[in-house]
């Protein structure tokens, strides 16, 4: 199994009926298609849909029917748009239960970089920084490593998104809980042992006492 | 979203609560949530509103049982039995301007910690009130306000939850429903999924824990 | 003519096509009776109604269909509703072009006085503190004297509603503007003479040079 | 509410206007507005938008002809034209989050002075401006803005001006109405008042300054 499907797999199972769920661009976006099929979640669209359903058949595309990212989506019955204000007032406030974001760095306490890289990539935070400072949980969706470098820091040293830790981090290789500022390794994927991920990791983790292997 | 009976939904709303709730002079008020809390002989809640009503209807049901503690309201004129209860010290009245206590409702359901309004600045309303001054105006900074409780009253609810209003019975119910920790929606009509077209659903489902079944 | 009818006639004489007027109780109701027939104002009431009609006939009341006071209205064609965010965003941004508001006094800067009685009438602000505030302009309509007091006053006893002057006051006497600081009498309404407002206004007043007879 | 030409409409912004336009990665934007900006060749606009969109749409247009000098967006990484520009010094651009966007504007057209907003605290964002501290957690007072023209795109415009938006096409448009001191509105379909209800209207007739007449 590929790094993207361990993670997306993982994350879908913390979908639960009912609840609103905002996911970012990447990673993040494969997750729907786990959901379990006894799951009715709400995904959210920043640009102001509720309800967003499949990518459209073809033909069956509309022009003001699309997702945070512009491309064309369907609406699942029950569905609802409004406006931008609205839409962030459900980030920010709170409302959104779940957000799934892709990352840059996360630090040992929680902090997330997922916006720029100065000097490098700027395009601008979008809406990251109020999904990530207002959701009820955010999860960050991310590989371990990039060019062999672990993206679990001991420190940002990138422009974080947020002042506000995210509740846990999932990998090809962990899920990684932040609590009260420490990293706690919580699940390993089959087949990775603590050391590994140990090894693979720059932050300092903190090994659950209720460690388990990470289902998908 | 679950559907509850009636005596259920208000069985919830514990003494002591702070509820937020819809209507204008009770129009859009959610009447049968009014009528149960008196019923169940609620105690010391806090009421955040446009007004308190008139004697017998809309949120007036809940200051003549004396359900009511304190309230956050913009007008109290049409009702004498809340005036008579304030001079009496029986409840506390909070009065905000109209536009200042909707934006402090939205705020708090929106995820803000409050506006700057020229609303009130040089009159009574100041009074403790941190002011700010942006390109040479001066603000009242008007912080957020949340509830325990939303109540809200829609003309159409779906099996989903969504919600549309009619008319003037719109009014504080959408951002109503953004600031309670647990909403509350009674509607006239409930319909199935589909009927409230999806650029007309104005309080989207996900915001709404309990629809009160009807009749 | 009663005073009144004297105050409505010629304040409906500023409504002009496609304006935005809000009315509040009183007097300033009455304003709408004498809109000259070839001029088409949008009614705002702030309950979240632009489009207000006149009372309905019997029979034809709905009860989700009403005025800022709760009483039943009709609908123009072409009427909007929305909710009291949005409402008193016209109001507080200046979409509102012109209200109309009764006033327990006004002060010859142009301070009006219309929400309280301190220790007799307090019946909270409502909507006026935001139409006196924000409103593009705002016209006063009241009767010059209570108790053969002047209600145009040197300075309000009574809090003030707004720290912003109000455009001008229609009195059965008069018609006052306020620019900059003074209170400016610019129409006498038919019979009445320059003294007769002087000798019924505390307030000082200067007298324009474009002073005419007051049109009803 | 006038109904005016497209060429007549855009004549009335002046070099150097201040512009909020709706829109989300193009879907929603006035596009007629846009190909008629830029063959007007206007010049040094400020443009208040989400995002820049991409090369040869939406607010795009405007980037890719040179007409804009200062962009306040929330992103623009679909737009290599705008990062190009921005390096060479070309343009400016102001980076904000796009849920402090949307209050900053809406702030602007409800006569709001700003907003606290927890967004940005912690970050890069939070520079220079001013910290404010309610029931313990922290905010930023983001200030209002507001625009010379404001230029939506809906999918009904009836003969008074009344706009109905059709699903992701809202978007920023309600919001982007109450800001702009001038109203210039494009639509889908020009239709008899009366077809969209009151409950359906999104953007009130008195708003809209001018309706552009359909080709």
């Amino acid at each position: 199994m590929d790094p993207q499907t361990v993670i997306a797999k993982r994350i879908a199972r913390e979908l639960r009926s009912g609840m609103l769920v905002n996911l970012g661009i990447g990673i993040p976006t494969l997750v729907a298609g786990y959901a379990p099929l006894d799951v009715q979640v709400y995904f959210h669209s920043e640009n102001g849909l509720i309800g967003t359903g499949a990518i459209p058949a073809e033909g069956m595309a509309h022009p003001t029917l699309t997702d945070a990212g512009g491309r064309p989506v369907t609406a699942l019955p029950g569905a609802s748009t409004f406006d931008s204000a609205i839409s962030f007032g459900f980030m920010r406030g709170g409302h959104v239960d779940l957000t799934v974001l892709g990352g840059l760095q996360v630090d040992q306490s929680g902090h997330l970089a997922n916006w720029m890289i100065p000097g490098k990539m700027v395009p601008g935070m979008g809406g990251a920084m109020d999904l990530a400072t207002g959701a009820k949980r955010v999860i960050v969706a991310m590989q371990h490593t990039a060019k062999g470098k672990s993206k679990i820091v001991q420190t940002c040293t990138l422009p974080v998104t947020s002042d506000r830790a995210v509740d846990c981090v999932v990998t090809e290789l962990a899920l990684i809980r932040f609590e009260s500022g420490r990293a706690v390794l919580s699940e390993i994927a089959p087949g990775v042992s603590v050391d590994d991920v140990i090894a693979a990791t720059e932050a300092d983790l903190v090994v659950s006492q209720d460690l388990h292997q990470m289902l998908i | 979203m679950k559907t509850v009976p009636l005596a259920e939904a208000v069985a919830m709303i514990p003494d002591g609560a702070r509820l937020v709730v819809g209507g204008f002079l009770s129009v859009g008020t959610p009447e049968r949530l009014m009528d149960e809390i008196v019923r169940q002989e609620k105690r010391d809640l806090t009421l955040i509103a446009n007004d308190t009503a008139r004697p017998g209807v809309g949120v007036g049901k809940l200051v003549d049982a004396k359900c009511v503690r304190r309230v956050i309201v913009s007008h109290i004129g049409t009702n004498p039995e809340t005036q008579r209860q304030m001079f009496a010290d029986e409840i506390t009245v909070e009065l905000v301007p109209q536009g200042t206590l909707i934006e402090r409702i939205r705020a708090g359901g929106y995820g803000l910690g409050g506006v700057l309004t020229p609303t009130g600045v040089g009159t009574l309303v100041e009074e403790g009130k941190q002011k700010i001054e942006v390109d040479g105006r001066t603000y009242l900074l008007e912080t957020a306000l949340k509830a325990d409780f939303a109540l809200v009253h829609a003309f159409l609810a779906d099996y989903l939850g969504n919600l549309a209003y009619a008319l003037t019975a719109r009014n504080y119910n959408p951002i109503v429903a953004m600031a309670g920790e647990t909403v509350i929606a009674t509607a006239e009509h409930i319909v199935p999924v589909g009927v409230i077209s999806p650029d007309h659903v104005v309080t989207p489902a996900p915001l709404v824990d309990y629809i009160v079944a009807n009749g």
